[in-house]
């Protein structure tokens, strides 16, 4: 097998991304790693970028239910640490420590989809590429394709390629 | 020296008290009267000025609180409990933080005494 | 197409400008940092003298504290909540509302939170209702409303926090990657090495989502404990079954109005109205009158119930508040939480952002009104008549709701200076839905990129 | 954390450096000298006898570490059964009060004025005063005492008699002496008050007296009325107070009548004729003696109706159940003896005891002697002599505050030769002091109280429970240094008073045994049988003025009264008693006008506005508390208020409703009337006194419900 | 087991205060002077309320004494976030001065309003603070206090019981306002000792609770004024 290059490419807008991996995709054994960009992809370009599908969800869940049971320790254990009678409520009265532990949840399913974020956006980061930053910031598409060496003149002509 | 030959209270009632300067006196006419803190207080006593001590186990006043000395020692608990061991000391220190309310609970638990608030604040 | 994109992106930072001094916010930031010390120097008096110095007394052991507590709160339902109905509606035009309503709620629970402490007789006593260990082996009381308070409004403001950080990383890469020098590695600091890969705004964007979902029942539960704050008790006019939906309605409502308040200032203030535009203004125009029909549907059959029922305790209080000597407040709050937006507000014109700014200032008014005269009242008016008390807030309590309100316009103020207000990237993204919704257009386009010669090599390197 | 920390870190952030921290708390404790009595901490209770009135009621005080912490009564005393009132619990603010004086004092300012006093040792203060006695001539020299001691008032009777001087002046409850005249009528000659004993009654018809409220024995009365309306007792009994203002008795009492003040002894009379006629004699009536005292036709009930405002089926009821019970018992006096034909009033009152063979029965009246026979007069008699220069002494009495304007005391006193002063405080009488000699508190001294209307004649003795705080002494002790410098020694051989006070006793009470004294003294309490009131065969017609004094028209009655807390004005440096809400109109740190609500509508006066109040004499302004229990056309205003000086807590509170009255007297004796003085009155604007729950306002007008739709529900 | 209780007979009350002042001579309870008076902060623990029926002349005046009413299911209880009030296994109602953070809940929670607040730390003039009873904490500013039953005379009886090897019997302990009481208005004692005199009192068919209908269970037990009956009063 021949061997094969990263080739990073700036496109203008959307519909010459749009370009760049058609043609890309005629190329065999050519593949999008990834595209950058200041904004949210178009939904039609978004899904021809390969990702992951985000675990942000059972990262809420896991928090939720962790929280709960948290908050709910801290409310019925605490009132059984010192059983003090007021107002003849039973000691682990069930409705406010349904309320403690509701607000339990909340909190640990807030913190766990933040910490979702950062580790699904393996952020923070330190991998900094100043000329690539700055083409997205002037609102350029920067695509990454693995193509094989000898594709890669020709597509570099489609859109202007980043060195590195 | 028991601590109660001077603080006499402390076996009937809520506080042990101070015994009057004349009970100091009169001991310490006969022991080392010639220590000059002796010296200091028989001058006073002398001149009829009584003496203002310095309370080293105080409780702070917030902290509403009321301790009823009899109550423990009926109870068989040491004046050192709380006090340390007061002869051995030149100048009284506090040896236990009065407080640290804490300390009391976890006393009162061993011994199985009530620990309900009002046994103590009211 | 992208430069045009990018035409109106740089427009938009250049009108957020935050590389550049404004006098305009300075002088703001400066004015309410001074009225925000009243604040705190009415606290420090009530600290060294003793809460006495408030005008609270016997019976009304309750009063302007209480009242603007649950008023800033309230409030704070003005964003996180909006914007996550927004969001989860996908409302297009919410886009450059987000932000300045989170921001809202971020600051109005900071300086509500502190109302509960300054409001207790020994504040410098507050760890008590912590739940951390210590020697006493006490723990606080999980059965009182103020604990569950307490865990509410900590879940609430640490989810609002997050719900406003997420989304203002990307933006804050826009920042770095657009100013140079100190600035540059401040925004990198707070970029966390964003790099705007597809896999990372696709996370992000779910992150949003879930965050959203999650706080809408957050908030809703956060109002109605502090509703349930009074609900729980025996006090007459207190123990209803409806404060809880009632106080999240009046919530909302305070909140829109004060969130369209800050819209009208920034849209004139920082010139923003391309985008803060009359269309957004209709639309949460159209909210707020929904939100007015609420309130005054609450606000009928919480006094209709009472007034049929006639039970003595609880008729006394509703008649100090119809012909009593709360009837001026009360009437007041009447006409401009309800008359007066019923007025204007159904109307095109009305919905314009000064109209809507001025409803809403007296929307403020009568929703603070609301709470005074839901606490004030019926704390005078106790079951037995013997201890019938009367209220009037004391200058230390008037100096600390003023300091107050000076404190949030404060943080208000220096957010805007150092964050945009106005979500730059989800405004972008809006505008290129706008163009994708063109799709054809981008197809015609396609050929002419045949003929696009490229730029010589290495000429942008 | 503590405050200090958290102010710190707030001050932090709010930048205020005028935060203070807070003092460090240290404590010490202050070693006494020699040993003091009691264990450290543990209470004793030890008896005493409480000052504060002339009840006499037995207390018990506890004592912590030399200190007074607490009164209460002593559980079996023969006065107070364990009670005390108000005024008694409050005895230690009169024994700690901050504003006691604390050693003698001399003048050497202008009369009148707190300033300046200058101390004085106690043999300089003496021998002052000893020498201005002995340079007064005996017809100038007065001695006024507020008779709280028959043992200290009978020293001074000595003294006084020694000097060939009049006999001390006693300053007594408001009524007493118009009480004693008309008791004089019917059991001829003498100086008794009428005692009762209420406890034994079944039917109690009050016409005047607030025995409740104050009087001769306020807390006896109430313990009596707990018997009489004891489940225990098997039969509840019934009390009917005849009074024209609403007083706490009224309001405690199951039918109250609420008369046109001045016509108590018009209705005394009907209800004594409804009782002839309606044949409800009993067995031991003495119609014959009732008779002779009133010859003429008892009014009709309908012609009384008329004049009493009382409804007349009322009055033949009243007469109907006083027939009919068991045990039925009329008080008389009180406020009925403050009207100007109050001798009338209260004798008619009185009389009805006659023809409910009354006298000298379980539950009846009896007499009480004056205490340790020695003679006195009353302070009217002094007023109303000619007073040119003079000299005064006054013990425990402030007749400047409690004595009307019209009876002149302030010039009287300034115009004096010299006055010498024995009290505790700096009252009004003690700012026209030269000398003043300060006098222990009541638990400090050596307590011998000889009780006054009560049936049977009780002493109440007590050792001195606490130890001086200051530089005080008993006035007893006084007086008897006082004959030793006027060498009076004869008159007064004794060197402490309790042996004087042993003596007086002895010569009164004791079997011969002497065991009586020393009984009563660790018992705190002597009781002896009662007293016979022993009526003539013949009595004169009554011969004094009756018809009511009525004021003119368009003219409102004033009505002066002693409240529970206040007394005549001696509880009124007493911060407890100061906050203590007034029980019918809950004001609090000051004195009010009680005004109808029909006078209040006509002048839109609403509880708490300022009114004015003028009479002939003079006016005062004070708040006015509207109250559906005043009778329309009277303004009741209590005493005690509107002291210039009398400690931090008395001072500037409230006005002296004195102030309106002149020097009109109760006809036939020189007593003040301090009912029916003619006022008018006007609102002078809104006030701001401190009234209990003050949302309370215009008769406990509360709006509830529908009603107050139209109304328009302001509370 | 214990349920401290207190019955009065307001058919004997005359309104006359002596137990008011009783109460704070006992209870080092601070006066806090006119202008705090006027703002409605006087400190009473015990009040004698005075009900006004009817319109002149027909007006009748009841009295009643009214302190806390030491709730069986105290509404004041569970609103407390720190435990600064609760009940005592001897049926108290408990407040803990120095727990209290001062939130004041439990005072509006109190239907019966007798639950006051320290707006300021008190003051006793020299010499009046040589009167406070040693054995009762004074309060600092900012916390609640209300009617304890007078809990230093209970636990002061039972540890003078113990020390004798006995029972507290009834009548051993009295509160300052039953002990300064001239008519025996205020009979205390424990409620669940069926011979104890208030149990037998509370068993009275004049016996009521205040606010009954709120169903707080209090321990104080009025008893209702009775009328004056002729038929069984005159023979």
């Amino acid at each position: 097998m021949s061997e094969r290059t990263a080739l990073t490419l700036a496109c203008t807008d959307d519909v010459h991304l749009a370009e760049v991996l058609d043609r890309a995709q005629l190329v065999d054994g050519s593949r999008v790693r990834d595209v950058r960009s200041s904004s949210p992809l178009a939904p039609s370009l978004a899904e021809r970028v390969p990702t992951r599908i985000p675990r942000v969800p059972i990262f809420a869940i896991l928090g939720g239910g962790l929280g709960g049971l948290a908050a709910d320790l801290i409310a019925s254990l605490t009132a059984q640490a010192d059983p003090m009678i007021t107002g003849h409520m039973p000691i682990v009265a069930a409705p406010p420590v349904g309320i403690i532990t509701y607000e339990g949840i909340a909190l640990g399913a807030v913190l766990a989809t933040t910490l979702g974020v950062l580790i699904e956006c393996r952020l923070p980061s330190s991998r900094r590429n100043s000329e690539v930053a700055s083409r997205v910031a002037r609102g350029e598409l920067v695509v990454t394709l693995d193509v094989p060496a000898n594709a890669a003149d020709e597509l570099s002509r489609l859109a202007e390629p980043i060195t590195r | 020296m028991p601590c109660n030959r001077c603080h006499t209270g402390v076996e009937r009632g809520p506080v042990a008290g101070l015994p009057p300067v004349s009970l100091c006196v009169r001991c310490h006419k006969r022991f080392i009267p010639e220590h000059p803190e002796i010296v200091k207080l028989v001058e006073m006593y002398e001149s009829g000025e009584p003496i203002r001590w310095r309370k080293i186990n105080a409780m702070p006043p917030a902290a509403a609180v009321q301790f009823h000395h009899a109550a423990h020692i009926k109870a068989a608990v040491a004046c050192e409990t709380c006090h340390g061991d007061v002869s051995n000391m030149t100048l009284a220190v506090r040896v236990v933080n009065t407080a640290d309310m804490g300390w009391c609970v976890d006393c009162h638990v061993e011994n199985e005494a009530s620990i309900d608030c009002l046994t103590c604040h009211h | 197409m992208t430069n045009d994109l990018q035409e109106r992106e740089n427009r938009l930072v250049g009108r957020l400008s935050l590389d550049r001094f404004r006098p305009g916010l300075v002088v703001g930031a400066g004015l309410t940092g001074l009225v925000a010390l009243v604040f705190f120097y009415a606290w420090g008096i009530q600290l060294r003298d003793g809460i006495g110095v408030a005008g609270i007394n016997r019976p009304v052991f309750w009063g302007v504290y209480i009242t603007t507590f649950v008023f800033w709160i309230g409030i704070s339902h003005a964003g996180t909540l909006i914007s996550a109905i927004l969001r989860v509606t996908g409302a297009e035009w919410r886009r450059p509302v987000t932000r300045c309503a989170e921001a809202i709620t971020l600051f109005a629970l900071s300086v509500g939170g502190l109302f509960p402490i300054l409001h207790m007789g020994r504040a410098w006593k507050v760890y008590f209702m912590l739940p951390i260990p210590n020697s006493r082996g006490l723990w606080p009381n999980f059965r009182s409303p103020l604990m569950w308070d307490a865990a509410a409004i900590t879940a609430y403001i640490v989810g609002s926090f997050l719900y406003l950080s997420l989304p203002l990383i990307p933006d804050m890469a826009i920042l770095r990657d657009r100013s140079k020098g100190w600035r540059r590695r401040v925004f990198g600091l707070f970029a966390l090495g964003w790099q705007g890969s597809a896999q990372q705004w696709r996370s992000l964007e779910s992150g949003i989502k879930v965050m959203a979902v999650v706080i809408i029942p957050l908030a809703v539960s956060v109002h109605t404990i502090v509703s349930w704050d009074f609900a729980m008790t025996q006090v007459p006019m207190w123990t209803s079954t409806i404060f809880g939906p009632y106080f999240v309605v009046g919530a909302i409502y305070s909140g829109i109005a004060m969130l369209m308040i800050a819209m009208a200032l920034l849209r004139w203030g920082m010139d923003l109205g391309d985008y803060l535009s009359d269309k957004v203004f209709n639309n949460l125009g159209l909210l707020f009158c929904a939100m007015t029909l609420a309130w005054g549907y609450f606000t009928f059959a919480e006094h209709l119930t009472v007034w049929y029922a006639n039970e003595v305790a609880e008729a006394r209080v509703l008649w100090s508040r119809f012909t009593g000597k709360w009837a001026g407040p009360f009437w007041t709050m009447v006409i401009v939480n309800f008359v007066i937006p019923i007025c204007v507000l159904p109307f095109r014109w009305g919905r314009k952002p000064l109209p809507t700014a001025l409803v809403s200032l007296g929307v403020l008014v009568g929703m603070w009104l609301e709470r005074f005269l839901i606490i004030v009242p019926s704390l005078e008016l106790p079951r037995l008549a013997y201890t019938l008390g009367d209220y009037t807030p004391s200058s230390i309590e008037l100096m600390v709701l003023i300091g107050s309100v000076g404190l949030f316009a404060f943080f208000y103020f220096a957010f805007t200076m150092n964050v945009p207000i106005i979500s730059v990237w989800e405004v972008r993204e809006g505008w290129e839905h706008e163009n994708s919704h063109s799709g054809a257009a981008a197809a015609a386009a396609a050929p002419q990129t045949d003929a696009r010669t490229p730029e010589p090599a290495g000429g942008g390197s | 954390m503590k405050r200090r920390t958290f102010l710190k870190t707030s001050a932090l952030a709010a930048g205020a450096s005028l935060l203070q921290s807070c003092a460090e708390d240290e404590q010490y404790l202050v070693q006494p000298l020699e040993r003091q009595p009691g264990r450290p901490g543990v209470s004793r209770w030890l008896n005493s006898v409480c000052g504060q009135c002339q009840a006499g009621c037995g207390t018990r005080i506890r004592i912590v570490d030399g200190d007074a912490r607490k009164i209460e009564g002593q559980p079996d005393h023969p006065i107070n059964h364990g009670g005390l009132c108000a005024l008694g619990q409050a005895g230690l603010q009169d024994h700690y009060n901050p504003d006691r004086v604390r050693t003698p004092l001399t003048r050497s300012g202008s009369r009148g004025s707190a300033g300046p006093l200058e101390e004085l040792a106690w043999h300089d203060g003496l021998a002052q005063a000893a020498r201005a006695i002995a340079a007064a001539s005996p017809e100038s020299l007065y001695v006024v005492s507020g008779g709280r001691s028959a043992y200290v008032d009978a020293l001074l009777a000595r003294l006084t008699q020694a000097l060939g001087a009049a006999p001390p002046a006693i300053g007594q409850v408001p009524g007493a002496e118009t009480e004693r005249a008309a008791l004089a009528r019917i059991l001829g000659p003498g100086r008794a008050l009428p005692a009762y004993d209420i406890a034994a009654a079944d039917y109690v018809l009050s016409i005047g007296p607030a025995f409740l409220d104050r009087g001769h024995q306020p807390v006896q009365g109430t313990w009596a009325m707990a018997q009489v309306r004891s489940a225990t007792a098997g039969r509840r009994g019934k009390l009917v107070q005849a009074e024209a203002r609403m007083s706490q008795t009224a309001a405690f009492a199951d039918e109250w009548l609420p008369i046109r003040p001045g016509t108590e002894g018009v209705l005394a009379r009907a209800i004594a004729g409804a009782l002839a006629e309606g044949g409800l004699l009993r067995e031991g009536s003495q119609a014959a003696l009732y008779s002779q005292l009133f010859p003429a036709a008892a009014p009709s009930i309908e012609e009384a109706a008329a004049t009493c405002d009382v409804p007349a089926p009322t009055i033949a009821r009243l007469a109907a159940e006083l027939g009919r019970a068991d045990r039925p018992l009329v008080l008389a006096g009180g406020s009925a003896a403050l009207t100007r034909n109050g001798e009338f009033s209260t004798l008619a009152a009185l009389a009805i005891n006659l023809l409910l063979a009354g006298f000298d029965r379980e539950g009846g009246v009896s007499v009480s002697e004056p205490a340790a026979g020695y003679d006195f007069r009353d302070l009217g008699e002094i007023e109303a002599g000619a007073r040119s220069g003079g000299t005064y002494v006054v013990v425990e009495a402030d007749p400047v505050h409690t004595r009307p304007e019209g009876r002149g005391w302030r010039e009287a006193l300034s115009a004096a030769e010299s006055v010498i002063v024995l009290g505790s405080f700096i009252d009004e009488t003690a700012l026209y002091a030269d000398v003043l000699l300060p006098l222990h508190s009541d638990i400090e001294r050596f307590g011998a109280v000889e009780a006054s209307g009560i049936a049977r004649p009780t002493v109440s003795l007590a050792r001195s429970a606490v130890a001086p705080l200051y530089d005080t002494r008993h006035p007893g002790e006084i007086v008897l240094a006082l004959g030793a410098a006027l060498d009076q020694r004869d008159a007064l051989p004794w060197d402490s008073f309790d042996a004087a006070a042993q003596a007086a006793f002895d010569a009164r009470y004791d079997d011969g045994t002497g065991g009586a004294w020393s009984q009563a003294l660790d018992g705190g309490a002597f009781q002896a049988e009662r007293a016979e009131a022993v009526l003539p065969e013949k009595l004169a017609a009554f011969d004094g003025p009756e018809p009511p004094a009525s004021t003119a028209d368009g003219e409102l009655t004033l009505v002066l009264f002693e409240s529970a807390k206040y007394g005549d004005g001696r509880g009124a440096n007493k911060p407890w008693l100061q906050e203590l809400p007034d029980t019918m109109t809950t004001f609090m740190w000051s004195s009010w006008a009680e005004i109808s609500v029909a006078d209040s509508q006509t002048q839109g006066i609403r509880t708490g506005d300022l009114v004015e109040i003028r009479s002939a004499q003079g006016k005062i302004t004070v708040p006015a508390a509207v109250r559906p229990g005043a009778r329309p056309g009277t303004v009741a205003v209590p005493l005690g208020g509107g002291y210039t000086d009398y400690g931090r807590y008395a001072a500037e509170r409230g006005e002296n409703p004195l102030a309106l009255v002149g020097a009109e007297t109760v006809a036939g004796t020189t007593a003040a009337a301090l009912v029916g003085t003619g006022v008018s009155l006007r609102r002078v604007g809104p006030g701001d006194p401190a009234i209990y729950g003050r949302g309370l306002r215009d008769a406990e007008q509360i709006p509830t419900g529908w009603a107050s739709m139209a109304k328009g529900g302001d509370h | 087991m214990t349920r401290w209780g207190m019955v009065v007979d307001t058919d004997r009350c005359t309104g006359c205060e002596a137990c008011v002042v009783a109460c704070a001579e006992e209870n080092n309870v601070q006066t806090v002077g006119e202008e705090e008076a006027k703002k409605g902060r006087a400190m009473h623990w015990l009040r004698i309320e005075r009900a006004v029926e009817g319109t002149f002349p027909e007006v009748s005046v009841k009295f009643r004494p009214v302190m806390c009413q030491q709730c069986g299911e105290a509404p004041c209880e569970p609103v407390c976030p720190v435990y600064a009030t609760y009940h005592t296994d001897e049926g108290l109602n408990a407040m803990v001065y120095s727990r209290c953070v001062g939130t004041r809940f439990c005072a509006n929670n109190c239907p019966y309003t007798v639950r006051t607040f320290n707006w300021f730390d008190p003051e006793f003039p020299e010499p009046l603070d040589r009167q406070l009873n040693p054995d009762v904490s004074v309060r600092v500013d900012g916390v609640m206090e209300k009617c304890t039953f007078c809990v230093q005379r209970i636990k002061e009886g039972q540890r003078t019981a113990k020390g004798e090897d006995r029972d507290v019997e009834d009548g051993d302990i009295q509160p300052a306002c039953a002990s300064a009481c001239a008519a025996q208005v205020f009979t205390f004692g424990d409620l669940e000792d069926p011979e104890s005199k208030a149990a037998k009192l509370s068993k009275s068919p004049r016996a009521r609770h205040l606010l009954a209908d709120l169903g707080t269970l209090p321990g104080v037990i009025y008893l209702e004024d009775q009328e004056w009956n002729p038929g069984t009063d005159v023979s």
